[in-house]
């Protein structure tokens, strides 16, 4: 088995007894951390294991929320309404994604970024003006529907349907770093030149990862709509995708478990920000400045370097058999 | 006879790139006019060695004198107009520069610096392509450019990195006159060097780099005699 | 009235604009497009140089202004001398030489740190150093804003003919030319241009050729700053003095700077006056549409001209 | 089918006014080692690019095993068994040794966009990447992270890797070029052994190599060819001593 | 005190306390209840009274969230304010689904009274409705027929403009255009030539907030509604934002407010309470909190328990009558339709004090002003 697969199953065997202990951690939170950690995850899927810096993940997570919303609202009571909602949401982010991606995987670096940014823009002027969207009041009251029968209005219910999707979303992800597929991303990721000289045609795997990313953001972001039964113009606008790269840094990028630290972490500082007021955006501008000042590695990161250091080190009192000459050290990762 | 001045005294150099230490504490001694040449291995350190006289490692400890002025606490820029030329390694070319402007970028740091027009004479290719950008240029021409944006500046003092590779044979023998003539001019060269058929001819004196070390210095007259350790020491 | 997706309005049909009203409304446009003008130069300057996309560029425009405001109003009071102000034109010098060496110190503290890495840890960087002034400034002064009055003899309009212009926005107009051009001639026309994008390449090399490349880009970075400080100050008599001044028009203001080629700085200037005439025009005939349609014209562009209208693509 | 792996007729490359290539006709026998020199400039590298498509032909038409290629992607051109060396060092500096070579394996697993299978499918593939990487002489440093090797083993490793892919026809742009005399060595024996059933077409400057290894030269200048033929008729040339050797080659 | 469930009876304020409608919720709506809770003696029915706040950051998940926490978790009873309408939505959906009371003293959605309407839920100021009619029928009534409306291109401006040209209609007069501009607009004085150009009498800005105060100080500087001719009547405004415009730009202008401090003594004494703590004078929505706390905790008092169903039936039940609302009644879709006030501003002259900023040009009747209760909201079908 590996490391992931088993801290991930001290996680979920924590998160299932939860709603058992009152006073623990408060359930709805806790489903909140999910719904953020998996949008965090699929946004780290594309930074940190593909090299792109997207600023249209918000576009993926709201298109998603809108179109699930709506379609509960509309057929929320049939028996295959929230699956289907839930699919059909995923489908919407995918488009898009493969629309801002394939549009915008033509150009690299700063320009991806800031192209992802610009047609985010014009998702969230969409969501503005069309009608179904709700506008600026969103979408209220999206009824979470039945699983098959199984009613979902129940805070607890919800949370173990919730914490089942999300281990499967998250498995996902961690699959697509661990397959065929992502042995290439990193190869792409590292030298993109030598990777097309190699035969692979490298901005279809860069949209193919987008498009994963999109779609993964998108599941996070149907989750969401259907765990606090609304989507609003916030879930599309650049504060929240720059919330999610706040959350990615923080946990640690290109980790697989930092996100979901990250996330956990900034959900927390939002319900414990919203009571001291104020000065809610100078703190969240400081954690910034700190973090890509001191602690660029993240929590996750920073204990995975640690770790690693120390097994170097370890690794050096032992006596080597025979150490490569001229070896160069790994330039440290940005 | 009376020795010429030291233009550059090194003395316990040491470097590091993040973690990794490079060198390991070189002594050298370039007199005014000379012209050495540091030869070794792939990863000896002799690259390395230029960037740290220019403070271009990250870390570095030990003395440079350049012309009796201690430099190891200086920064880059305040050493380089000591009177320093580099040619780097990789040669550096400004790719969004042209080369027009790339030969008119460094600023002036002594009066006998060679002017633009010197220079496109001695490599007719640049002049052909002086409006192209640096980035365009085939990898000689780029090797051909580092080298004469250097000698615009006036610095008398010249650190070149490999400036012969990918160069044709008819470039290369062009460029071993020119560095006769610079030497000539009065020049000091710390040339290094991968081929060594090359520097041999040029050099007054040649250091063998090895590990961050200096493991052998070798005048010009004792290569023949020397012709074994030579060979074991550059696996020739 | 139900809003279908698109729906022109009913009175804003071509017909009734006349060529008067038109000529109005693309001076207008123009007046908009110098204010985007001086801040796409400020930001392609930082950007070209020292390959980071200013985030704080906002926030600076706007702490400008909001100087500009402490000095006319409030400094006299504080310092206990009611009668005591800073006048506009002493304030359109010294606002922006404050925020200007307010940046520069961000930019040695925190920013060179940064400079090996990725770009996306500067705009990150800039983009905390903004959440930080922005909230700073609501902290202090509240977000409904204040108001500050142009200099007596810029108040008051002039007819030109096809309008009544407020002479103040005549001021702007040709102010800004006026820095725009000095810029670009700075920028492009003598050596300091070509040393910027060697530093831009290859900062380590060229200070091994004798050039003080942290001093460079400290400065150039407290120049950049400065341009956004004078368009700070320049606007605070047409908009409100906000927290949030600023912020909402970085947005388009990254557009203009990657319509134009990022680090391209003649390219910001065009494209920053063509974007303020583009967007007057949208808000004759789609107003609805008038900020997006920025965003629309970016993405055509990159995908016609990958490295801006006037990159240099190498 | 003719002797000729690759043929191109014609090719013709200008940037703006300024033509690099010209009219280039060039045929590369079958299971040959081919040089491609001449002096700075003259459009080795850009004749490269084009053949590999990091440039598009003005004009003329790139013909490899009957098939006309012209118009193909790069990605395509790869995936027809063409495969280049960089000038300067090609690797994936954070992957292992191995994984670099995997990497290049996996294209014939043809799962390289099986984003839902697991990493373990790929282990197939690391016995044949363990041969090729002691066949360059790499084992021992198959788990070390690419970036950590020597010049010379980069390149090595660079060479393992387009080996990978088993390719008919290898480009090499100036394999030997910044190497100390002993890697230049191996090198030489490595492009020699690899040689066997393929066609290997390199630009090169140094003239031992190309004397050593080299079936045929082509020898370029400002674009157009100046001479062909083997070493020893080449050489010879006052022409191309002129243009390219110099003096110091008798 | 039994009667009270988990022994307190706490309430929650939800805003704005960092964002752009800081200014006139922010702190002071927590300050506001405050008053209102000390005012009760901090008791009802011998259960002590709390008050919590919080951010929202105007974003509905944050609301959301905190609110299900507080309902759940925290022992709130009754939450107010909202200055968004998305949050303000959110909340009403789930205190009706946790059985707990909404009071919506910024909220001016009409959504809130019409298809979202809940019987747990008060619109307790007033709605884009209410501010469009009023001033619009004032306007009408002096003759200006003609209207051009500069409009913030979503829900809440179009609400507002759809309204008031309703209301335009109706009394004969006509729109002759509208510029909608994006939210937030920036510059709007090619909006502003637009609309003088169209030669309408009034100019009706049908935005809020940095939008409005923008929008008429471009107006002044191209000399634009400085004329009888053609007036500027921004839909919504705040105190805040004439005190942000200056009354030099803001004067003449005619507006609808919920709330002015100095209308009478009564008023005058809560603000001057008001002032005391903050150093500014209340906004209509800071002080329409003040009104919601006491009108909740008092209906407690009456209906003997804090059981929301009970607490709002008595609510509706009672004449609502303080300091800040007169003549209010709650009606069975949860507006509370009471008097509301047409101001004009005043002259630089004319002003003696800070905040002394209009006058009270006449009262309008909230049968007036507000809408007819919508068959939209499914509990006016039933009434
Ligand atoms: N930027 C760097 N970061 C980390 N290590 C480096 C860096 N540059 C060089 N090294 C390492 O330092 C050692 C000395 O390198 P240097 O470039 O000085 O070698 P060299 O003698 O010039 O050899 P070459 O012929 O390869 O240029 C090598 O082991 C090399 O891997
Ligand atoms: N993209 C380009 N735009 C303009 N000119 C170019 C471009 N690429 C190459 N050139 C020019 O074409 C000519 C041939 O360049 P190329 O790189 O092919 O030379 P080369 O034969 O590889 O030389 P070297 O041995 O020096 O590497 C050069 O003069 C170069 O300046
Ligand atoms: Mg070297
Ligand atoms: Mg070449």
């Amino acid at each position: 088995m590996s490391t992931t697969l088993k801290i991930f199953l001290v996680l979920a065997a924590f998160a299932l007894v939860v709603p058992f202990v009152p006073g623990l951690i408060y359930p709805v939170f806790v489903m909140k951390v999910m719904c953020y950690g998996l949008f965090a995850c699929a946004f780290n899927l594309l930074l940190g294991f593909t090299g792109l810096v997207s600023f249209s993940h918000a576009a993926f997570l709201g298109s998603a929320g809108y179109v699930t919303g709506a379609l509960m609202i509309r057929f929320g009571a049939h028996p295959l309404g929230m699956p289907a909602a839930l699919v059909l949401g995923v489908a919407a982010s995918l488009l898009v994604g493969l629309a801002i991606g394939g549009l915008a995987i033509r150009r690299r670096g700063i320009y991806f970024a800031m192209i992802t940014l610009a047609l985010s823009q014009i998702v969230y002027f969409l969501a503005v003006q069309f009608r179904w969207t709700g506008g600026e009041d969103g979408l209220q009251g999206i009824p979470r529907g039945n699983l098959f029968g199984l009613d979902l209005t129940s805070d607890t219910t919800m949370y173990y349907v919730m914490l089942a999707l999300f281990s499967a979303g998250f498995l996902f992800v961690d699959r697509i770093v661990h397959s065929p597929f992502g042995q290439i991303l990193q190869a792409v990721r590292d030298n993109e030149a030598r990777a097309t000289s190699l035969g692979y045609d490298t901005d279809r795997f860069k949209l193919l990862a987008f498009v994963l990313s999109a779609g993964v953001a998108g599941y996070a972001g149907a989750m969401k709509a259907l765990v606090f039964q609304l989507v609003s113009l916030n879930d599309v606008s650049l504060h929240t995708s720059t919330e999610v790269v706040l959350m990615t840094l923080l946990g640690g990028v290109g980790t697989i478990f930092g996100p979901l630290v990250g996330a956990a972490l900034v959900v927390g500082l939002q319900n414990y920000l919203a009571t001291i007021g104020d000065l809610v955006t100078v703190v969240i501008g400081l954690i910034f400045i700190v973090c890509v000042s001191f602690f660029r590695r993240g929590f996750v990161g920073e204990f995975l370097h640690v770790r690693r250091r120390r097994a170097e080190r370890r690794a050096r009192a032992a006596p080597r058999p025979e150490p490569p000459p001229n070896d160069a050290p790994v330039a440290e990762p940005a | 006879m009376l020795e010429p001045p030291v233009a550059l005294q090194i003395r316990g150099l040491e470097a590091w790139y993040g973690e990794s230490h490079v060198l390991h504490g070189i002594d050298l001694t370039v007199r005014e006019g000379e012209c050495v040449t540091l030869l070794g291995r792939n990863g000896a350190g002799r690259s390395t060695t230029l960037k740290a006289i220019l403070g271009l490692t990250d870390r570095r400890a030990g003395s440079v004198k350049v012309r009796g002025q201690e430099a190891i606490r200086l920064s880059t820029h305040r050493i380089a107009r000591l009177g320093l030329g580099y040619c780097p390694e990789e040669r550096g070319i400004y790719r969004t520069l042209t080369t027009q402007e790339n030969l008119t970028l460094l600023p002036r740091l002594g009066s006998e610096g060679m002017s633009v027009a010197e220079v496109l004479a001695m490599f007719p290719n640049l002049a052909e392509r002086a409006d192209s950008y640096g980035g365009r240029l085939s990898g000689g021409e780029q090797q051909m450019l580092a080298l004469g944006r250097i000698l615009t500046t006036g610095a008398r003092i010249l650190l070149l990195d490999e400036i012969t590779e990918g160069l044709a044979p008819v470039i290369v023998e062009a460029l071993g006159r020119a560095v006769s003539l610079l030497k000539s001019r009065g020049f000091t060269i710390v040339l290094v060097e991968q081929n060594f058929h090359f520097a041999r001819h040029l050099a007054d004196r040649h250091y063998v780099i090895e590990h961050g070390r200096v493991a052998a210095e070798i005048a010009a007259g004792e290569v023949e005699r020397r012709e074994a350790e030579v060979g074991r020491l550059l696996g020739v | 009235m139900p809003l279908p997706f698109s729906s022109i309005p009913a009175g804003a049909a071509m017909p009734d604009i006349t060529l008067q009203a038109f000529m109005a409304q693309l001076t207008i446009g123009l007046i908009g497009g110098c204010f985007y003008a001086l801040l796409s130069m400020g930001l392609a300057i930082i950007f070209g140089l020292l390959n980071i996309i200013n985030f704080t560029h906002g926030a600076q425009f706007m702490m400008a202004a909001f100087l500009a405001w402490i000095g006319l109003t409030q400094i006299g009071p504080w310092l206990g001398y009611p009668d005591f102000q800073v006048s506009f034109w002493v304030a359109l010098v010294l606002a922006p030489l404050c925020v200007a060496v307010f940046g520069m110190a961000i930019e040695r503290l925190l920013l060179a740190r940064l400079y090996h890495l990725d770009h996306l840890y500067g705009l990150l960087l800039t983009f905390g150093v903004a959440l930080v002034m922005e909230g700073g400034f609501r902290y202090a002064f509240g977000v409904s804003g204040q108001g500050y009055e142009p200099p007596e003899i810029l108040q008051g309009p002039v007819d030109v003919g096809f309008m009544l212009l407020p002479k103040y926005r005549i001021f702007v107009v040709v102010a800004s030319l006026l820095i725009c051009f000095g810029t670009w001639f700075l920028f492009e026309r003598t050596k300091l241009g070509a040393y910027l994008r060697a530093g831009t390449e290859n900062p380590r090399l060229l200070q091994a050729f004798g050039i003080n490349v942290p001093v460079m880009i400290t400065l150039t970075y407290g120049f950049g700053v400065a341009l956004a400080g004078i368009a700070g100050v320049l606007a605070a008599p047409i908009m409100q003095v906000t927290p949030l001044m600023g912020g909402n028009l970085l947005n388009i203001v990254f557009a203009v700077v990657v319509i134009g080629g990022l680090g391209s700085i003649l390219g910001s200037m065009l494209t920053g006056l063509a974007l303020g005439l583009i967007e007057g025009l949208t808000k004759v005939v789609y107003p609805e549409a008038s900020t997006v349609v920025v965003f629309v014209i970016m993405a055509l562009a990159l995908l016609v001209r990958p490295a801006g209208l006037f990159g240099r693509d190498v | 089918m003719s002797d000729y792996a690759l043929v191109t007729e014609g090719l013709t490359k200008a940037f703006g006014g300024f033509t690099a290539v010209r009219a280039v006709d060039l045929k590369v026998r079958r299971h040959a080692i081919h040089a491609l020199i001449g002096p700075n400039g003259a459009g080795k590298t850009t004749f490269f690019n084009l053949l590999t498509k990091v440039h598009r032909p003005t004009s003329g038409r790139i013909v490899y095993e009957g098939a006309d290629i012209t118009a193909e992607t790069s990605a395509a051109i790869a995936r027809r068994g063409i495969v280049r060396s960089f000038q300067i060092s090609a690797t994936f500096p954070k992957m292992s040794v191995r994984d670099n070579v995997r990497v290049a394996l996996q294209r014939r697993l043809g799962t390289q966009y099986s984003f839902w299978r697991s990493m373990r499918s790929l282990a197939v593939l690391d016995r044949e990447a363990m041969a090729l990487l002691a066949d360059v002489g790499l084992a021992d440093y198959a788990e070390a992270n690419a970036a950590d090797l020597s010049y010379g083993r980069k390149r090595t490793l660079e060479i393992a890797t387009t080996l990978a892919l088993d390719p008919p026809m290898l480009l090499l742009d100036e394999p030997t070029q910044g190497m100390a005399i002993d890697d230049v060595d191996r090198i030489k024996r490595l492009i020699r052994r690899i040689a066997k059933g393929r066609t290997i077409l390199m630009v090169e400057h140094n003239m031992s190599v190309v004397a050593d290894i080299c079936d045929a030269i082509t020898v370029l200048q400002r674009g157009e060819i100046l001479a062909q033929g083997s070493y020893a008729e080449v050489s010879a040339d006052p022409a191309v001593k002129a243009a390219y050797l110099g003096g110091g080659h008798a | 005190a039994d009667k009270v469930s988990d022994g307190v009876v706490k309430i929650g304020i939800l805003n704005d306390l960092s964002g752009i409608y800081s200014d006139f919720t922010g702190r002071g709506s927590a300050v506001a209840a405050q008053i209102a809770i000390d005012e009760m003696g901090g008791k009802v029915l011998g259960a002590p009274v709390e008050l919590v706040a919080a951010d929202h950051q105007n974003k509905p998940d944050i609301a959301a969230n905190l609110a299900r926490e507080w309902f759940d978790q925290g022992k709130v009873d009754m939450i107010a304010d909202f200055p968004t309408s998305s949050t303000a939505l959110a909340v009403m959906e789930i205190a009706k689904q946790k059985n707990r009371v909404t009071m919506l003293s910024a909220g001016v959605a009409m959504a809130a009274i019409n298809e979202k309407c809940s019987p747990l839920n008060a619109q307790w100021m007033v709605n884009t409705y209410a501010l469009a009619a009023g001033t619009a029928k004032a306007l009408l009534k002096t003759g200006r027929k003609s209207w051009y409306f500069v409009t913030a291109d979503y829900t809440f401006g179009h609400s507002l403009e759809k309204d008031a040209s309703a209301m335009v209609e109706a009394e004969g007069g006509k729109v002759l255009g509208v510029s909608r501009h994006p939210f937030p607009g920036g510059d709007f004085s090619s909006f502003m030539l637009k609309a003088q150009a169209s030669g309408a009498q009034v100019i009706a800005l049908a935005n809020a907030g940095s939008d409005t105060v923008n929008a008429v100080k471009q107006a002044a500087e191209y000399g634009i509604g400085r004329s009888d001719k053609q007036v500027i009547a921004p839909l919504l405004t705040y105190i805040t934002d004439v005190k942000s415009l200056g009354l030099a730009k803001a004067q003449d202008m005619y507006l609808t407010e919920a709330f002015y401090w100095d209308y009478d003594d009564r008023s005058r004494a809560f603000a001057e309470k008001y002032f005391a703590k903050m150093k500014r004078m209340p906004s209509a929505s800071q002080a329409a909190v003040y009104s919601a706390a006491l009108s909740y905790l008092k209906a407690i008092e009456a209906a003997g328990t804090d059981e929301a169903g009970a607490v709002m039936a008595k609510l509706r039940t009672m004449t609502i009558d303080d300091a800040v609302i007169r003549n209010g009644h709650l009606r069975a879709d949860g507006a509370l339709v009471h008097d509301m006030l047409l101001l004009q501003v005043k002259k630089p002259a004319e002003s003696k004090r800070d905040w002394d900023f209009y006058t009270v040009k006449s009262v309008l009747k909230g049968e007036e002003v507000f809408p007819k209760p919508s068959d939209a909201c499914p509990l006016n079908a039933k009434g």
